[in-house]
């Protein structure tokens, strides 16, 4: 144990370590090259060696982000990454897998797989670059684009609903499910040790800028001006408190979160619904999840949910264990001969 | 009474009867026991699409043939010698494949007026005079058995169940079995209900005794032991036996068996096989659907274990886009496709062989990989291992096509020493040593690099790479060469294989080329042709791209060539576009394998010009 | 208007009409018979004309329902029910359009398909014949099968944590889920009634006995001696109710539900939760979800929810009608001169 | 001043610069222009993957390539003549292929260190002799830009966004190009900012006023307008002109269209262009996956509206399975595969013809449909209504493949009358009159009924199917028939096709065999053999399967057959296998057309034998 520990000491990498010989291909202002940033920031963190992180990606602009990691890598095709991803980690349970898809790859083409490998619980993160289009096919409307919204592929306006993310994956028996966004660093930072600290599936979904084809769509949850009217900072414990003066507050009305006034002296602090990110029902994170951008509520960025359950790879693990133990290690011989065996001489 | 005894060279008996009424069973317990007193058989087994169908429907008729002799057998014959019909649906179906004076045996009880109008006879064939050409034996089987286990006091469905026991106690008579395996088996089988154990012994041995005691059969029959050679033998299914030649290869190899699959008749029985192996370390994935399936084991080759699929045509009709990214990403990975009657749904629980042009051709862009085809079941065993050898040496995805009668019939099969196979040399790249993630070694195959290993790690993806750095590239000109690169890589192959086999003289009149599971039925027509004095060869292509260097002149060594095919005509078309020799087809596609008679026939015709 | 009244009032047909020549070729005892006879006998109460009925199925034992319908139908590929009568559909809104699906067909390789159709709200019906067990292909285990199940493809017992179909449902924002189940075939029809009354996607389970391969997985739920206490019959506006006597009820704590006995007079019935099909928000229908068979609580039977949004074949139609309208009728003549143009002498 | 003014009988000029220096649209206003003063051209676009790559990248370099002239015009130019470089990456890339003594112009203010490196450039070529072979002309075109714009104090990003015209105003000065029509596209494009209107026109005209005062220039260029028919013009590109045949031919027939489409490159802006013709009546699914795609469209055919999926290679990979579904329940589909560079992902913005192969055979099971190729971008117009026409007639998928290069490419379409075209007629069943769901009429095609018709409600599905009852049917025989009524109902399209066109004579040394987009190098080559005196002819199979009967014929009537395409050998191996006859192969896997000189040169060499 501590020469495993006095390996992992040993071990001080930087965020260099992590950066490829690639160069970055993505346009210049594209959120993404803020999600990379932290991406390499925050790995060194781990103690893990370099050479035991696996990054899984599908098809689109966010799933180039692979190349840029100086670690192992597959790039795949177009939805599959959580599937690929299943078999790596199936194959040996010691790596650090990430997953790193977009709207259109998780949602749209690969949304079977997303919904199987959050139910099966591989010990996985998955990062969900969000930015509501197809940003490599040149903007055509995602899963995730709102009603209305015009692009190449909508030039009257999508008649679609669109997901959120975060209720399908809680539909799919999620254990964690949190919420971060590009230009906040600092949180989605601590957004992405909490993925990795879970063990079982983590969906981090990412809220990123797409500058040339869907620019501005976060920009309420950015700008200075709307920011803290808008947005609502999960903490475990903690009451949902948000406003530029800490003014507003959600209480629960039966199952209903209501937006209260906290300035008026009608509701206190107290009043308030506390955040619990270990509730056992994922009720709590499902009404999370329903508030966002497109209702009146303020959007919820944080971890939604973490509760753990026993992973995929350790139940793989463990019934070949048994396996064996019931039935030996495997030995040809004995398999060719099994059944109704007889001699001719 | 004794009773006369004739020897038979061999026989062909086909039990029938209700999806529910045991058939599959019953023929796969003869099949052992004859397998057990030394015969060598092949068998055909034949169930319906449902899981139950309406009892006494005519396409609720589940059948189990088998050929047993004393010779080599090579089909599971043409026609049947006896015909065990439990009701009259499976009397109507399978009449017209009983040789005149051949055996009925028919369970009478299931001749209700009722049964006959689901099988749509007007009067009972057994009444009429239908039915003069054979011998018919009428007994009433169920009554009988019923008879047998009355103290027991078992409900009516428990006694009925047991009425094919009673049937198989008869034919064991009838053809001088042994009944201890059966009832070794039965009582494995049921042990945690030993009245089920008690029952179905009983009803065994009604049925022998049945035989023993009534004047009803004239004579019994005996088959000698085939001329196989000294050795171990068990019966194997070709499913088994892929299951088991794909564990040799890993254990061979040194290497993990990751196997990422989806239900899907025929292919199925493989994935329940490796489940049962875990203790082999072998990790079997369900996954969601095929294209997850394929995926996942895409994955775990890049992680270091072998990678590999089991399904059938539609399945792999949707793994066409994954199975090019492994081509592109040159990882190792096995694809084995249970071909059944397509095309779409088609004809889920039939046999055919028409998935060879996709196998070759069935993906976007250029995407070569090698494909390989087993012959009869236990030839299933040695080609999965050939394919674990391919595709870790030359890192490719590699495809297995065998089909549904491949995989659910079955041979004896001569039980190898695990000794008796070479290791599979894996070398993973450990340390840079100058190479690159797509350097290449004598035989243009790229390092296998696991994820763990400190300083190699890089990025693989379906973006054209560069050659040696493995980089995206898009450069015209490497992609040109990266494209010819591949193909060069598997045509390669060509000089890695065993020549084709050639059964017969190398020049003659005509040279009957096949592939697959025809090989029987090719093999006995030749063998007649042949003992005929007529100048006939048989040439069985086991590699079918890259095809083996010798096929091109002993295709040139024949005036004519003759290409029996369960589809109307794919290999047939690769041999006129690789080598342009004329062929002429000879085309199946009935969902049934070939019997050995149309295949002589057609030798005849061709022989006459 | 009134013709078309006329015409529906003079439509009298009965479930034989519905019956197609074909014979029915489940196993003898199969739960799919007694779901067949149901949507034979109810059918003839919508007034619609028969040619005016598609059924639509994937591959599975369930899926081959429409050969027996006198309906049109379409038996299509493993999976894909969904996709095809979303095109049925979007092709003729006018069709009353029904699909019928499995648990591995809809929710193993059709998942992908099923949270889209549901996230886009064609107004279809869509039954779900949960047998928890994939039943063509001869017993494997499915994404419904319980942690542990033994079966041909899981000899060691299965890994996957279910699914739980209408959270699923409800995650990719379903408006009408319900469960009914193949032994209470009266409940069943007025689930049917239900979901063919509901405009926009319906999503109808259906507990199905499959006896081959899971015989009695529901026995709880449908054998005289259990089934009272084990079963929650829904019904709105009423108080959570069940027990043999009506002895128990489910309160609300917060956002958990408790099981209470109403016998020992601690709780009356008015301190019950009230069911809601209506809540606007999807969490009541949520909280009903969770509660099933592994748990420790009742099984919810009825309409969990059922709250109507714009359906997709009507926004299609709208944006044809308005375009229409701005640009005119569609023109070849119009269309092949677009752009710059230029005449050659 | 005056400047000297020069004819040319055609020009081929490249724009290039970063991705976002807007040069694709720079070239299409240039041949939009060429294209109304009366030139025939061809173009080549030619983008990467990336959607914006980091500014003075190589790999970020985006082109556009136009070939204009007064003769007949087959290809965008093997070399050009004119470079329009904005950056020393657009210079670097592009610099290979314009021809000696060619035109460089190039934006001096960009040549700056940084981007220098990027290039991969020590020392700008600007400046050391490395450019002597050509024409260079140095401009400040930033520079001269803001300058023209000074007075607007608009951002500098804007400013900077307008450069492109002032490049565009200069070329068409150089060229003699009547500005007009650009200038009332500008303002109809930024109609909502004024100021940008006002700042493109400006940049446009300082640019064109660049040339005519400075001396930089010596001479300007004429090219007259082409021999084109007589009639209207409009400038197309393959994909919308797929889009307006699919349209007219479901107005043709009476019909609706159903398009279920997951977008891809190349081929999403036939799914774009679609969306904005709603008021055709026209619905447009842009559905979670290729795979749902199919199945809408299928699901909608069945419906009555006649169903159609658009895609590209990878796309079709996962397509398989739906296809033979298509086949086997018969209904009309139209698949259309903008094919790309291969496998896996590959080259997704360049373009080739790997994926014939794939459309021919990459299903399980016999699954055979018909498969036809456009020549020409505005020859995707005559395949679309071709395939909309077969699908209905013979109640089939039909397959359309295309190509990256005819999809973006251009060239002058005489728009026809919508009255050229013939009616295709839909007969929907809507009485019984003794037909069934399988009836066959004297097409073998089987009756289309619509959902909601009375007293003809049926069931359709992927099971092997009894021929006209349309019932499952499990009967070997009828399996075998049906494959092969399947098959014979698509060969007998045949008999119902144009002849394959030969240019040439119907007898000689050599035949050129072409499909798809390589039509025009192909047959520039053969022009310039023929016009040598050499007994070369051109063929070009626009329908692949099933090929026109003449086909076999015209390929005998040669002493050599050459096949080039953008893949390792597609057509010819199909060639061999269908008619025995020896190819003699050209292939190119570069992401790029042929060159018609790289034809001419083969067909040299395969003269000299
Ligand atoms: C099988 C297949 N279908 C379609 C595509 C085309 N395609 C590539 S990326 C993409 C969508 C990308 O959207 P998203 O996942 O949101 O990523 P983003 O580019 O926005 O980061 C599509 C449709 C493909 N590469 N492969
Ligand atoms: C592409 C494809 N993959 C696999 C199959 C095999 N298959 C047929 S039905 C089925 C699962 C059926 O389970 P379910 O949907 O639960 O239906 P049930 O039979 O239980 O009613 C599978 C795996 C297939 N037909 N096609
Ligand atoms: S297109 Fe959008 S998402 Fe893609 S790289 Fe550019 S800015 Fe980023
Ligand atoms: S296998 Fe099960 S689900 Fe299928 S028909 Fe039989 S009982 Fe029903
Ligand atoms: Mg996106
Ligand atoms: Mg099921």
């Amino acid at each position: 144990m501590s020469e495993v520990l006095n390996k992992i000491e040993s071990i001080k990498l930087t965020a260099k370590d992590f950066t490829s010989d690639q160069d970055v291909r993505w346009c210049p202002g594209c959120g993404d090259y803020a999600i990379l940033a932290v991406v390499q920031r925050t790995l060194p963190e781990f103690g893990i060696p370099r050479e035991n992180f696996v990054f899984v990606s599908g098809i689109g602009c966010s799933s180039r982000f692979p190349y840029y990691m100086n670690t192992y890598g597959m790039h795949t095709i177009h939805g599959r990454a959580t599937a690929f991803a299943s078999g790596v980690k199936g194959a040996n349970p010691d790596l650090s897998v990430w997953i790193i898809t977009g709207d259109g790859d998780a949602l749209s083409i690969g949304g079977n797989h997303f919904i199987h490998i959050i139910r099966r619980n591989f010990d996985v993160n998955i990062i969900l670059f969000n930015n509501e289009i197809y940003g490599l096919t040149k903007g055509q409307y995602s899963p995730t684009s709102e009603v209305g919204k015009v692009t190449k592929s909508s030039p009257y306006g999508s008649i679609d609903t669109p997901f959120k993310p975060t209720s399908v994956a809680l539909g799919a028996e999620a254990g964690f499910v949190a919420i971060g966004i590009d230009r906040d660093t600092k949180h989605l930072q601590e957004m992405i040790r909490r993925a990795h600290k879970h063990k079982g599936t983590s969906f981090l979904e990412v809220y990123q800028n797409c500058v040339i084809f869907n620019d501005g769509t976060f920009s309420a949850l950015t700008e200075k001006d709307t920011k803290q009217d808008s947005v609502l900072y999960l903490e475990h414990g903690k009451p949902l408190v948000y406003g530029k003066e800490n003014d507003k507050g959600i209480i629960m009305d039966g199952l209903t979160p209501k937006i209260v006034n906290l300035a008026d002296g009608t509701y206190s602090i107290n009043d308030l619904a506390v955040h619990d990110e270990h509730a056992k029902d994922p009720t709590w994170a499902h009404i999370l999840s329903r508030m966002n951008r497109s209702s009146d509520y303020p959007q919820p960025l944080g971890v939604f949910r973490d509760v753990e359950r026993p992973t995929y790879e350790k139940g793989l693990v463990n019934q070949i264990e048994l396996a064996k133990g019931k039935r030996g290690k495997g030995n040809l011989e004995s398999l060719f001969n099994e059944g109704d065996v007889w001699e001719n001489n | 009474m004794e009773k006369e005894v004739q020897v038979l060279e061999d026989v062909t008996i086909r039990f029938a009867g209700d999806s529910g009424d045991g058939m599959q069973l019953t023929g796969t317990q003869f099949t052992n026991v004859s397998a057990m007193m030394g015969n060598d058989l092949a068998t055909l087994p034949d169930f319906p699409a449902e899981i139950r169908a309406p009892i006494g429907t005519l396409y609720g008729v589940s059948g189990f043939q088998v050929h047993i002799g004393s010779g080599k057998i090579h089909t599971p014959g043409d026609h049947s010698d006896v015909l065990v019909a439990m009701n009259p649906a499976a009397l109507k179906v399978n009449l017209r494949e009983l040789d005149t004076n051949g055996i009925i045996i028919a369970n009478e009880d299931q001749f209700t007026e009722k049964n006959l109008k689901y099988a749509g006879y007007e009067v009972s064939p057994l009444e009429d005079n239908s039915l003069v050409k054979y011998r018919v034996f009428k007994i009433r089987i169920t009554h009988l058995t019923g008879l047998a286990l009355e103290d027991l006091k078992l409900p009516n469905k428990t006694v009925d169940r047991c009425k094919n026991f009673f049937a198989l106690g008869l034919i064991f008579w009838l053809f001088s079995r042994d009944s201890e395996p059966t009832i070794a088996w039965i009582k494995d089988k049921f042990k945690k209900t030993p009245e089920l154990v008690e029952a179905n012994i009983r009803a065994l041995k009604a049925g022998f005794n049945y035989g023993v005691i009534t004047e009803a059969f004239q004579s019994k029959y005996e088959i000698s032991s085939a001329q196989l050679p000294k050795g171990k033998y068990r019966n194997i299914t070709g499913n088994t036996a892929m299951a088991i030649g794909l564990v040799t290869a890993v254990q061979k190899a040194g290497l993990e068996l990751f196997l990422g699959s989806y239900p899907i008749t025929p292919a199925s029985d493989i994935l329940h096989d490796l489940s049962k192996l875990k203790n082999f370390g072998i990790k079997t994935f369900q996954a969601e659907d095929e294209i997850a399936a394929i995926a996942s084991a895409i994955g775990a080759s890049f992680a270091g274990d072998l990678g590999m699929t089991t399904t059938s045509g539609p399945g792999v009709s949707l793994k066409g886009e994954a199975i090019g990214y492994a081509v592109m990403t040159e990882l190792p990975l096995v694809i084995v496709n249970i071909q059944r009657g397509g095309p779409s749904t088609g004809l889920p629980t039939k046999t055919e062989q028409s998935d060879l042009n996709q196998a070759i051709y069935g993906r976007h862009g250029e995407a070569p990989l090698p494909v390989i085809a087993p012959a009869t079941p236990s030839d299933c065993f040695i080609m999965a291992f050939e394919a674990c050898r391919l595709a870790i040496k030359y890192m490719t995805p590699v495809i297995i096509l065998s089909d549904g009668y491949l995989a659910n019939g079955s041979e004896p099969w001569k039980i190898p020493s695990p000794s008796d196979f070479p290791e599979i040399k894996v070398e993973f790249l450990t340390e840079k040593n100058g190479k690159l993630p797509y350097s290449r070694n004598e035989f243009n195959a790229r390092p296998w690099i696991k994820p763990g290993t400190p300083n190699l790690e890089h990025r693989i993806g379906g973006i054209e790479k560069a050659n040696v750095s493995g980089n995206i590239s898009y450069d015209p000109e490497n992609h040109h060469n990266m494209v010819y690169l591949r193909k060069a890589k598997i045509e390669n192959i060509a000089n890695d294989i065993v020549p084709a086999e050639l059964f017969g003289n190398e020049t003659g009149d005509v040279l009957v080329v096949g592939w697959g599971s025809t090989y029987g039925a090719i093999r006995k027509a030749v063998e007649l042709q042949q003992s005929a004095g007529k100048k006939v060869s048989h040439l069985h292509i086991r590699h079918l791209y890259p095809m083996a260097k010798n096929v091109e002149s002993l295709l040139k060594g024949f005036k004519k060539v003759l290409v029996p095919e369960m589809n109307t005509g794919q290999l047939a078309s690769l041999l006129r576009s690789d080598f342009l020799v004329p062929t002429i087809q000879l085309n199946k596609v009935y969902g049934q394998p070939f019997k050995a008679s149309e295949i002589t026939k057609k030798i005849d015709e061709v022989l006459r010009g």
